[in-house]
């Protein structure tokens, strides 16, 4: 896949002017693929020092012209130069400790070959008739049907469109009101009200010790307990302990109401 | 190289509106504004003669393919069934809902600075929101929350499985090597162009 | 009474989507499924036989009309009809989202070599991914598949339909990626985060 790379302005504006042609690819496993293929070797008996060689070559040239080089390449780069190390190394190096795969290559192999296919598999969707591209379908609303429409359908809508119309919605309102919504890296209080909420639709009690058990850390039964508060304060739970220090039990304060429940003088308040 | 008639066929089917005969001479610059007359001439004739399900008709100065007058009837069975789609409102009262709750009216429409009375009844009646209390506070407010259809709708299994904001966000984020790997800039400044890298160990291999 | 075959065309000719043989003869329930199917099958060939500008195709396990494929030439000159792009990257990625579902961004980004977090977001945007959930490890990650809206572009009828993959060659073992849970991010880890050049790496070579 060739492309024609512009090299950004440098603050020197030296290259501003130039431009060159130049391989893209899409990461380094690509690259590697097209070197091996360059050099009409076998996927797998690569010469890694001649790969590696040419690989690091192609970086320094992107370097040189100043394009990014992104971190991916890099990674690659330092595999490459500690497979090249080695197998640099006596071969009876590594008779010690837990057996280690015999070419130090393997992985790497296994790792383009495993990508050549699916990149294999891409080209081959790609190339296929695509609606949009090479057929189309009718785009015209058919004014009988038009006419007909109603809201009854079944609903559709995409996970990824509730997520995107909530975070269009944080974009216009300031921070402060959502501190605690972008969540933490730890279970916060709001993620264990939803899954008290979620279990609470599944179950018609549910166990304190239930909902600790997978993780019972001070912090989970410090959110655990403070969420079960909140939720009692809401009166969306009810709150029994059988025995003293027994386990702790909660049912739903209210059942399931359908929406036809709602008293008409309370209609959404 | 098609048939001029079997060009005009796929132009005007995936048209989204009327195609005059002067707008597909102008598409088509290669056939004469005759040619092109003609070709339309003949599909009408055809589908006309055919018994088939399409008619080509011109409608609003232009040809469009309709569906044969009479078989309405059975066209208009699939009408009640379409998917009906959210507007961006819904959208927005239900995420709150979903990622707030249990929240009440009031917090909703402090977030989205709007009445939100007639959408949140109309996600009750889809049966996407339940309620799910009253809140102990003065009014005693109704508590909203999702419902197990709203779990079905998004093919969740539970709420934990609601991808967060930050997880939505993560996508546009570079990896963390990738931002903090910059090179500075005098450095390659001064990188020698001739000068052997570290690691172009002689190729003894 | 129309003929079957010509109800079917102006149904199908009518819909937003590709229309199923059941969602057929539940919106036919006067006509036998066997007859329906027949009548579909009849459509299809005379279609293709018949010199036009459309055909009818299976696709995301329905019917639907489309262009004839070869117009594309002539249908892109209306100034609405945009024709999409993919990418490179946009079709690997693609490619591991649909043999691999259910996958998570890691695995793919592990199998590409290259952070994908971009691409993913550009594939939910376009409605071809979806994200089925979270998967039960650590992290608990986002799991992503491929939509209806994947089959209905690529026109495939379903999954199953896929081209097959090339098989690896000479390779003793099976897939790995069931065993891969660990991701070989440790390399990433590893990586010196003060280092200047990316070639000053392997100071311990």
């Amino acid at each position: 896949m060739t492309a024609f790379l512009e090299v950004p302005p440098l603050l020197d504006g030296f290259h501003e002017s130039y431009s060159v042609h130049l391989d893209k690819f899409d990461g380094p496993l690509d690259l590697l693929l097209h070197l091996i293929r360059k050099n009409e070797l076998d996927i797998r008996d690569i010469s890694i020092a001649d790969i590696t060689r040419q690989y690091l070559e192609y970086i320094r040239l992107m370097k040189n012209l100043n394009l990014e080089v992104a971190g991916d390449f890099l990674v690659m780069a330092a595999s490459l130069l500690q497979i090249k190390s080695r197998m640099l190394l006596p071969v009876d190096e590594a008779e010690e400790g837990e057996p280690e795969e015999d070419d130090p290559r393997a992985e790497l192999i296994r790792r383009l070959m495993e990508y050549q296919q699916y990149r294999e598999a891409g080209q081959l969707i790609g190339a296929r008739a695509l609606l949009g591209r090479e057929v189309f379908a009718r785009t015209c609303p058919d004014p009988v049907l038009e006419a007909r429409r109603n809201e009854e359908g079944p609903l559709e809508v995409s996970l990824f469109d509730l997520v995107e119309a909530f975070r269009t919605l944080l974009e216009r309102i300031p921070v402060e009101h959502f501190h605690d919504v972008a969540a933490a890296e730890t279970f916060s209080i709001a993620d264990c009200i939803n899954e008290i909420l979620s279990l609470l639709q599944e179950q018609e009690t549910v166990q304190f010790d239930d909902l600790v058990r997978d993780d019972f850390s001070r912090e989970r039964v410090i959110v655990t307990f403070l969420a079960l508060l909140e939720l009692c304060r809401l009166k969306v739970i009810r709150i029994f302990q059988n025995t003293h220090q027994g386990s702790i039990w909660f049912v739903p304060a209210v059942g399931q109401q359908s929406p036809d429940g709602i008293p008409a003088d309370e209609e959404v308040e | 190289m098609p048939m001029l008639p079997a060009i005009i066929e796929s132009i005007i089917f995936a048209a989204d509106s009327p195609l005059s005969l002067d707008r597909l001479s102008e598409i088509l610059p290669e056939f004469g504004h005759d040619e092109i007359k003609a070709a339309i001439a003949e599909l009408c004739v055809f589908h006309e003669a055919r018994p088939g399900g399409l008619v080509l008709v011109e409608v609003a100065g232009g040809w469009q393919f309709r569906t044969r007058p009479g078989f309405q009837q059975y066209v208009v069975r699939q009408a009640k069934v379409k998917a009906s789609k959210f507007s961006q409102s819904s959208l927005e009262t239900l995420a709150i809902v979903a990622y707030r709750q249990p929240v009440t009216r009031a917090e909703v429409e402090h977030l989205r600075g709007v009445d939100c009375g007639g959408v949140l009844k109309s996600l009750l009646e889809k049966r996407l929101v339940r309620i799910l209390g009253k809140k102990d506070i003065p009014g005693r407010p109704l508590i909203y929350g999702t419902s197990r259809e709203f779990l079905e709708v998004f093919g969740l299994k539970d709420l934990k499985s609601l991808p967060t904001l930050k997880e939505i966000l993560a996508l546009d984020d570079l990896p963390q090597y990738e931002r903090q790997e910059e090179l500075p800039l005098e450095n390659r400044a001064d990188f020698p162009e001739e000068m052997s890298l570290p690691f172009d160990v002689p190729s003894t291999l």
